[in-house]
C-alpha cells in the first residue's frame, strides 16, 4: 500500500481500486462441523465484489486516512453546540470490558444485572443533575430524544383528550433537529423571534402560545450561549396556555451543578451524552440522547427504563410508554462512558465544568470584541457567537476566517448558525482547554483580523497545507458521485 | 463570594487553575463567576445536587470491572446461542486497531471537509461497501440502527408513492413495525400486517416491507414479494442480515427500491443493544428523498479529489421542518468498523463467513432435531438461526441451560407455541454446539 | 495544548515548557488505611521538578508527536538488515491479555504454567526452525543474544581447558554489534576479508583459523543480503581449528523453512524475534534476541530455559549456564507476539515469508540494476545493497537519495553499511509490501536518479515537507543538548 | 520445479500473489525461486520441518486465551505480595492509549530523524524526567532492563577509574552482582561484596554499587556510602526505585555519579518479567563513557529546533570493538511508557503515589508484626517492601495462601531465615491487606 503517487501526492485511491485478486487480510477458520448441505443455487449469489488486500494494506490505509482529520486529540476544536471536549481514554476502555462489550441485548435480565444497574445509576444522575426524574436512556442521539420527548408530548395531551394541541413553538434560533423533529411529530412548527438582546421575545411568544399549543422547544442556554433571562416568565405563559416546555439540552455543559432544568419549569429534555457528558463525537456519532421528564410524564417514556426491583434490576417499560423508538436498549456503551465520566469528576467536578467552561467562553469573548462582532452583547454562557461583518464588509466572510484557522491547527468554529446571526462564527472551548490554547486561538484571530488588510489572499485562498484546498461542493450535489466504481 | 468559582483542587479533566480563572475572569471584567450568572434566577442558582464525590482513575476501574463482573458473558465462561438481531461475530484485530485512533474517534461530523478528509473517505468507502454487498445503487453513511432505518426507508417509501399504508411481512421481527409505528404514529400512516405468502396486497400501499432472512431465519422470497409490490405501484423495502449477503442472492438482484439492515453483525459489539449503525441503500432515482448524511466525491480547487458531505439541502440543518428526517448526529465511527471489517474479511473473507455460519446453524439445527421432545420448526432455508419447539416451555428450558452456563435461545413462546429461536455463528465451536445439544438432551429427558 | 505557535509552525515546547502549577492529569486514590507516620524528614526531598499538564494535554502532546513519525503502519520503511514488516494487531491483543500482562516474573511455577508453557513451545519452534535445538529466550535484543552466544563458546572452550581461544573472527561486513559483542566477551576481534563477490574470502579465513579462535562470527545471509556460498567449507575450517561458528540470524528472514543454520555446521545462533518474527520495533526496541545451539551447548544456555518436566512446566537454569543475562526471564510478551507470529504462518506461511522477501527483493534488484550499482552483481536473498557510487559522481551522495525518499513517504534504506561498500543503500522490502509498494520505490528511486541531471537542488535539499530539514548534527554532538532546561 | 513456489492461497500478512510472484520472477530473469538460491547447499535446501499449520485469527485467539487462562492473575481473582524488582502499580489509560499508536510502534530506531521527531522528542521527554526524578545531570534513552543498567554502569565506572574491581553492597538483590557478573565475567572484573555498614573499602575499587531501597525494601546512607566511594577515587553507582523517589531524596542529592533503576514501576506492565526498561543517568563529565542510545536537540538547515541521535561514536555501529557496550536495539517504546505515565502522573501524582504507596506497606508491615509468630524485620525506613519472619517455612506458609488465592512474598529463606519479602503498593486495597493479615493469622495459628 503505497501512500503517495509516483508523483509525491497523496494518494487517494480506494480500496477498490487497491484490489488485487488473491489477496487477503483474514482467513475466516475451516469449518468444524460436519458439512451441511447447501442451499438451491437459485439463492446464492456469484461473488461480492469486496475490496482483496493485505492486512497490512488495511492497518496503513485507515491509519494514512486517520491523519487527515483533525480531531481533539491533535487540535483545538471549538465547534460551537458541539461541546468538543476532552473525552477521558479510560471511558473507551471501560466500555470495551468484556463483560461490558460482550453482552447481548437479549440476555435474561438475571445475566446483565450490572449492565443494568449501570443503566439505572446514570438515569439517577441525570434525573438529578436536570432535576427531571423520569429518564429514558434509550434515544440514539440528541435528534431522538428530542423525537422521544415530543411524543411524550402528544401522549401527555392526547391522555387528556387535548386534541388540538398541534402546534410546536420554536425559537428562530434553534437547531434545525427541533423543527424536523416536530414536524415528524406531526406538529405545526411556529416560529417565535428572538429579540434584539438574542431572548425569546416574550410579546410575541404571549401572542403565539394558544390553545393549540403542544410544546415549546427551548434550547437553554440558546444556540447563542445565552441563558434565557425570563424563563420564568416563558415557562408560565407556556403552561399557562396548556403546553408543555420542552429544553434541548444540547448546551447542558453551561448548567451542571448551576440550576436544574426541572426548577425553571421545564416538563421535558433530552441531553447530548456525546456533548455534555464528553463521550467522543465519532465523526458523527454515535451518540446518546436521553429524554428527562417530569415525575408527572414518567408513563410515557420511551422503553426500556431501568429499574431496581426486590429481586434485583430490570428493564421496564413505563405504563403508556410511547414504545420502542429504536432496536433495543439505547446505545449501552455510550451511556457506560457517561457514566464514567459523571463518577470520574463527582458533583464538584462537574460544577467545576461549566463554571470552567463559562468562563472561558466570556474570555475569548473579552478578548475579541474589539475586533469581532458579538451576536449579543453580553456574558454568554459556555458559548460566545462572533459575527464576521465587519470583515465581510472589507472582503473576507466567516468561511474564510473558519478555513483560515485550519491553517493553525485550529477546528473552526460552527459557521453560519445560528441562522439569525450574520455571519456567524459560533465560539465553544469548552473547559477542557487551557487558557494557553485559548490565548493561542485569540492570538490568531486577531491576526487574521490584521491579514484582511495586510493580505488578504492568504485568508481566501486558505487552508494552505491540507490535504486539498477547497472543494467544490455544488459540483457533488448537482453531479453525485457517491461510490466507487469500476474504471470504464 | 466565596463560593462563586469553585475552587477544589484541579481536576485531570480541567487545565484551568484558580489562577487562571481569576485572571480571565479579571480579563472578562468581574470579580466572580457568579457575576455571569446573572441571567439565572437567583433563587434556583446552585441548587443541592446529591451526586457523589469523584473518583479517581483507579477507584473507577474497580467501580466498571464490578459492572462487568455482574454479567453473564463469554469472560465469565458462559456460551450464547442468542441472536434476533444482534450477533457474535468474531471482530478482527483490525477493526479495534483502527477505532483506537484518536483522530477518527474524536472528530466530529465533517462540517470542514479539508479537516475531515479521513473521516469522509471512510464514509465513502462505506456507502461503497454497502453498495457492493447490497447490490444497490447508492447508500448513505449510516443510520442509527437497523429498525430506525427500516422505519425511515418506510416513511421515505410513503414520501416517494406520496402513500399513507405500510405493509409489513408478518414474519419480521416485531421490534421492525414497532419502530415503524413510533416513527409514524403522528404522521397519519397506518402500518398493516401481510403474510409472507400474500399474493395480493392494497393497492394503496407505499410498500411492502420485508425481512429477509426473517425473524425465524428464513429467507423470504423476496423477488416475488418485490414484484407484487411493484405491481401495484408500491416499493419494496427489505430488511437484510448482512453476513447473509456474504452468500444469497442481493436484494439489487431482484430490483428491491430500498434495502436496510443492521449493521452490527459487520465487526460492531454485541454491547448490550448498541451502539449500533443502520446500513440503508436505494435506487439512485429515490436519491433526494433519502435520510442521513451522504458523502460526495469532488475536486478542490487543483482539482484534487477530494470528498465532502454532499446533497445537504435534504437535511435538517438546511431544511428543518421539511427535511428528509431529523437525523444529524449518526454513527460515523460505527460505520468506520463496518468499513474496517469488510475491508479485513474483503471478497473471500465474506463468502467464507456466510458459509460457516450456515454450516454451524444447519449442524445444529440437524442435531437438534434428532433429540426427542425438540423439533427444528423453521422451513427451507434458513441462516444463522431457527426456530426450536421444545418439549417444556422455552422459559423452563433455558433455566435449566443457564444452570449449565448456557444462555440458550430466545423464547419465542408469545409467536410460536413452546418454541425458542436458536441463533449459531461462528464463534460457537462444535463443541459448544454440542455441549448445548447434550444439555437439550438431558433436560428434554427429565421433561 | 497548541499544536502551532502563533505564527504557525508547528510548536516544539516540551512537557515542562508547558507546565502550568497546580494542573494535573491524574489523581491518586486517597488511602484507605490509617495514617502512616513519615520517615524522618531528612530523607524526603521536597518536590521533583515534573510536568503539570491536564490529561488532554497528555494525550494531544504524545498523539500529535506520533505523527512527525514514519512507521510500518503509515510509511514503506525498507531499512536493510532491519526487516521492517507488517506487525499483526492481534499479536499487541494478545500480548496483553490481562493473564499474560499481568503476572509477576516470580510467582510459583504452578502459577504461571499458561505463561512457561508459552515459551517452551517457542524455543521448540526456534530449534526446529534453526536446527539448532537448545534455545534460551534470556536475551532482550540481538546483541545480547551475541553476547550470550559468545559466553557459550567461552563456556565450551572454558570446559575443555582450551584456554589459549581468545580471538573471534568477524567478518569485515559484520554488524558493529558483533565486534562489540566480541570485546565485551573478553575476546579481541580479527576481521576476515570479504572478497570481490561478497563473500567470506576462504583464503584470508584458512589463515587466521588456528588454535586460538574461539569463534567465528557468520552473519547469514550477511550484511550483503548474500548467502555465503561457502559456507560447508567455512564451518569445517572453523570446526577443523577448534573453533565454533557463531551465527547472527538477524536476517533469518531471508531462511525460514529454506534452509536450517544447524545443519550447516553452525553451532550458536541468535535470531530477533523483532524483525523476522515480527514483533514491533517500538522506534528502537523493545526486542529479544533468543540464543540457539546444538544440544551438545544447552548446558550453558542462559537461564532461565523452559522446560516441561512430568509435574508441569518449570524454568530451569542448565547445568553449567552462564547464567543470568538480566533480570528475569527474557522479553516475555515479546515472545507472545512472536510464537503468535508463528503460529498465524505455520509451516506453508513461514516459507511463504522467506521465498517472497527474496523474490521481492530481487524484483528491486533487477529493476535497479541499470541505475544503480549493486555490492555484489548476483542474486540476493531478502535484501539488496545498492550502492550510490554512479550517483555520488553526479553530485548526489547515498544520504541525499535516503533524504529525497522521504519525501515520497518512504523511509530510506540503512545507509553507509555494510561499511565494505561505497554509498550503500541497503534495501530490504520484506514480504509484507506489496508489488505495487515495490513498483512505488522503483519509481521513484529511478526518477530520483533522473532528478540528478534535471534538479539536483531538489535532491540535495530534501526532504521539503517534513517537520524538519536536515539536522545540524555536528553540533549535536560537539555542545549536547539532552534534556530541558529552565529558560535562563 | 514445482515445489519452488509455495502455491498455498495468500497469508493476510503476505500480499503477493501466484501471479505477481510468477510476474517478478521472469522480470528477475529466472524461472522459479530456487533458481535464487543457488549459494545455498542443495543437500540442505528444504528440509523437513516439524512445524503445525497456520491459524485463523480467531482460533489464534483461543490458544492465547487458553495459555492466559491458566496463569493466575488479578484476572483469575488473585491477590499478590510480590515485589523484588517487578511491581504491581496502576497503568493510567493515557499510558496504553499512547501505546497504541503505530506511529511509535512500529517505527524503528530514529536512524532518519527528519522521519522520526516522535520517537526523538519523546526520547528528549525520558531523558529529562529521569534527570528530574534522579536529580542527575545526564540520562541516557534507556538501557535494556534494571540489571543490566547496573552491570553497565559499573562495567562504566571501569573505564572511568581504569580499575578492575567492583564493589557491591551485601543488601542489594543478587540479580544485580548476577547480572554484572555475567556482564563483566570475561573483562578481568573482580566483584566484591561489601557490607552495607562498611567503613572502610579498599583503594583500587572502581565503584561501590548500592541499592537503595535494597533488596530488603530498606533505605540505604546513600550519602555516606558515596563519601565512602569518592574518599577512595571510587564512583557510587546507586540502583533506585524510581517509585520512592517520588517521596525520598535522589541519589543527586548526595554526589552519586552514575544511577541506575528498573523502569518498570514506571507504567510498564510485569509481564512475567519483560520487556522492561533500564534507566540510566550520571554526571555530565562522565558522558561519553556512558552507553545505549542518546537523544540530542539541535537544529535544521532553517533554524528551527530537531531533535536527533548523538554522541553516536561511543557506539557500536561507529566504534566497533570499542563501543561503550554492544547495545543496539534497546527499548525505546517502553521509555514512551515512562515518559506518558510520568507526564500523566506530573509532580503532584509522583508524590502521592509515593506516599501511598508508603502508607500501605507501613500499614500492612504494622499489622503483620502483630500476629503471633511473625516479625518484620527490616529495620529503619523501608519502601513498598519488607522482610517477614514467618513461624514456619515461608514455603508452606505461601501454599497455604496459594489455596486461598493470595500469592504471598518472596520465600527469601536463602537469605534470611523463615523468611519472606512482602511488598504493598497502591494496587492492594485495605481490603486486600486485612485479607493477607488474616490469611497470614490463621496460617500461624495452625503453625
Ligand atoms: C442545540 C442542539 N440541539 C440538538 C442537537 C441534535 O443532537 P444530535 O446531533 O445528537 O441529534 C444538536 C447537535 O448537533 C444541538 O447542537
Ligand atoms: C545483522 C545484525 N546483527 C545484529 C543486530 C543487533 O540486534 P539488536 O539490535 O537486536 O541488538 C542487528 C540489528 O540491528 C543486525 O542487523
Amino acid at each position: 500500500m503505497t501512500i503517495t503517487t509516483n508523483a509525491g501526492d497523496l494518494d487517494r485511491r480506494l480500496l477498490m481500486d487497491r484490489s488485487v485478486t488473491g489477496r487477503k487480510a483474514f482467513t475466516v477458520p475451516e469449518s468444524d462441523v460436519p458439512a451441511q448441505e447447501l442451499p438451491d443455487s437459485s439463492l446464492l449469489r456469484d461473488d461480492v465484489e469486496l475490496p482483496e488486500v493485505s492486512q497490512l494494506d488495511v492497518i496503513r490505509y485507515f491509519s494514512v486516512l486517520s491523519q487527515l482529520n483533525f480531531s481533539i486529540d491533535t487540535n483545538f476544536y471549538p465547534l460551537g453546540s458541539c461541546t468538543m471536549k476532552y473525552n477521558p481514554k479510560i471511558n473507551d476502555e471501560l466500555a470495551n470490558l468484556p463483560g461490558l462489550a460482550e453482552i447481548h441485548p437479549l440476555q435474561p435480565e438475571e445475566t446483565v444485572q450490572g449492565a443494568i444497574r449501570l443503566l439505572k445509576a446514570l438515569q439517577d444522575d441525570l434525573g438529578e443533575i436536570t432535576g427531571l426524574p423520569g429518564v429514558s436512556l434509550a434515544p440514539l442521539a440528541g435528534a431522538q430524544g428530542e423525537y422521544a420527548g415530543l411524543l411524550i408530548a402528544r401522549a401527555y395531551h392526547d391522555a387528556r383528550n387535548d386534541d388540538k394541541r398541534t402546534v410546536a413553538i420554536v425559537p428562530d434560533s434553534a437547531h434545525g433537529t427541533n423543527p424536523a423533529s416536530a414536524s415528524m411529530a406531526g406538529l405545526d412548527v411556529v416560529t417565535v423571534r428572538s429579540d434584539a438582546q438574542g431572548n425569546v421575545d416574550v410579546e410575541n411568544l404571549k401572542e403565539l402560545a394558544s390553545s393549540n399549543t403542544a410544546v415549546f422547544m427551548l434550547t437553554i442556554p440558546s444556540t447563542l450561549g445565552l441563558f434565557e433571562p425570563n424563563i420564568l416568565e416563558i415557562t408560565t405563559i407556556i403552561h399557562n396556555a396548556g403546553g408543555l416546555v420542552y429544553a434541548d439540552g444540547a448546551n447542558l455543559n453551561a448548567l451542571l451543578g448551576l440550576v436544574k432544568l426541572g426548577d425553571l419549569g421545564v416538563d421535558i429534555c433530552h441531553s447530548n451524552l456525546h456533548k455534555t457528558f464528553s463521550t467522543p463525537h465519532g465523526g458523527g456519532g454515535p451518540g446518546s440522547g436521553p429524554v428527562m421528564v417530569t415525575d408527572e410524564l414518567a408513563k410515557y417514556l420511551p422503553k426500556p427504563v431501568a429499574e431496581k426491583a426486590d429481586a434485583g434490576y430490570l428493564l421496564a417499560s413505563p405504563e403508556q410508554s410511547i414504545g420502542t423508538i429504536n432496536g433495543f436498549h439505547g446505545s449501552f456503551s455510550i451511556a457506560a462512558r457517561a457514566y464514567a465520566y459523571i463518577k470520574a469528576l463527582g458533583l464538584e467536578g462537574l460544577q467545576s465544568v461549566s463554571e470552567n467552561a463559562i468562563i472561558s467562553a466570556n474570555y475569548i469573548q473579552a478578548k475579541l470584541r474589539d475586533k469581532y462582532d458579538l451576536a449579543a452583547d453580553r456574558y454568554c454562557m459556555h458559548e460566545t457567537v462572533l459575527s464576521a461583518t465587519r470583515q465581510k464588509k472589507r472582503g473576507v466572510a466567516g468561511i474564510d476566517i473558519a478555513k483560515r484557522l485550519l491553517d493553525f491547527g485550529i477546528h473552526a468554529p460552527t459557521m453560519y448558525f445560528p441562522l439569525i446571526v450574520d455571519e456567524a462564527l459560533m465560539v465553544e472551548p469548552t473547559e477542557s482547554e487551557s487558557k494557553e490554547t485559548l490565548d493561542h486561538f485569540i492570538a490568531v484571530m486577531r491576526q487574521i483580523d490584521d491579514e484582511i488588510d495586510s493580505n488578504p489572499a492568504v485568508i481566501l485562498e486558505a487552508p494552505h497545507d491540507l490535504p486539498v484546498t477547497r472543494l467544490d461542493e455544488a459540483t457533488a450535489a448537482r453531479k453525485p458521485v457517491l461510490r466507487w466504481a469500476p474504471a470504464e | 463570594m466565596a463560593s462563586s468559582v469553585n475552587t477544589s483542587p484541579n481536576h485531570p479533566y480541567i487545565p484551568s487553575t484558580d489562577s487562571e480563572r481569576r485572571e480571565m475572569l479579571g480579563v472578562i471584567g468581574v470579580n466572580s463567576l457568579d457575576d455571569l450568572l446573572g441571567d439565572i434566577p437567583i433563587e434556583y442558582r446552585h441548587p443541592r445536587l446529591s451526586l457523589a464525590a469523584g473518583l479517581s482513575e483507579q477507584e473507577l476501574s474497580s467501580v466498571f470491572s464490578s459492572f462487568a463482573a455482574e454479567n453473564a458473558s463469554s469472560a465469565t465462561g458462559y456460551i450464547s446461542f442468542l441472536g434476533a438481531g444482534a450477533y457474535s461475530h468474531y471482530i478482527p484485530s483490525t477493526v479495534r486497531s483502527i477505532l483506537q485512533r484518536g483522530e477518527f474517534v474524536t472528530a466530529y461530523t465533517p462540517y470542514q471537509p479539508e479537516a475531515a478528509q479521513g473521516t469522509l473517505q471512510v464514509g465513502f468507502e462505506f456507502q461503497t461497501i454497502i453498495c457492493q454487498l447490497t447490490g444497490m445503487e447508492v447508500a448513505n453513511a449510516g443510520m442509527y440502527d437497523g429498525p430506525t432505518a427500516f422505519a425511515e426507508a418506510c416513511l421515505m417509501a410513503a414520501r416517494v408513492t406520496k402513500r399513507t399504508r405500510i405493509g409489513v411481512l408478518a414474519s419480521a421481527d416485531r421490534r421492525l413495525p414497532e419502530t415503524l409505528d413510533a416513527y409514524s404514529k403522528h404522521q397519519g400512516i397506518e402500518i398493516v400486517e401481510l403474510s409472507p405468502d400474500v399474493t395480493e396486497i392494497p393497492d394503496d400501499l407505499a410498500c411492502i416491507g420485508i425481512q429477509s432472512p426473517n425473524f425465524f431465519g428464513a429467507i423470504e422470497d423476496v423477488e416475488r414479494l418485490t414484484k407484487l409490490a411493484h405491481d401495484s405501484g408500491a416499493l419494496s423495502v427489505v430488511h437484510v442480515n448482512p453476513t447473509a449477503l456474504g452468500l444469497f442472492r442481493p436484494p439489487g438482484d431482484f430490483d428491491v427500491d430500498i434495502v436496510t439492515a443492521e449493521g452490527q453483525p459487520l465487526g460492531v459489539p454485541m454491547a448490550f443493544g448498541g451502539p449500533y449503525v443502520g446500513l440503508f441503500a436505494c435506487k439512485k432515482s429515490h436519491i433526494r428523498q433519502m435520510p442521513g448524511r451522504i458523502i460526495g466525491r469532488t475536486t478542490d480547487t487543483q482539482g484534487r479529489i477530494g470528498y465532502a458531505l454532499t446533497l445537504q439541502t435534504r437535511e435538517q440543518h438546511i431544511r428543518r421542518e421539511r427535511a428528509t428526517s431529523n437525523i444529524c448526529t449518526s454513527t460515523q465511527l460505527i460505520g468506520l468498523m463496518v468499513a474496517v471489517y469488510v475491508a479485513t474479511l474483503g471478497k473471500q473473507g465474506m463468502k467464507d463467513l456466510a458459509s460457516l455460519c450456515y454450516q454451524k446453524a444447519h449442524y445444529a439445527a440437524s442435531e437438534i432435531n434428532r433429540l426427542e421432545g425438540f423439533s427444528v420448526e423453521t422451513n427451507g432455508t434458513f441462516f444463522h438461526e431457527f426456530v426450536v419447539r421444545c418439549p417444556a416451555s422455552p422459559q423452563s428450558v433455558n433455566a435449566a441451560l443457564l444452570e449449565r452456563k448456557i444462555i440458550g435461545g430466545l423464547d419465542i413462546s408469545d409467536r410460536a407455541e413452546k418454541s425458542m429461536l436458536i441463533c449459531v455463528t461462528e464463534t460457537s465451536s462444535k463443541a459448544d454446539i454440542d455441549r448445548l445439544v447434550a444439555a437439550l438432551g438431558e433436560i428434554g429427558d427429565r421433561s
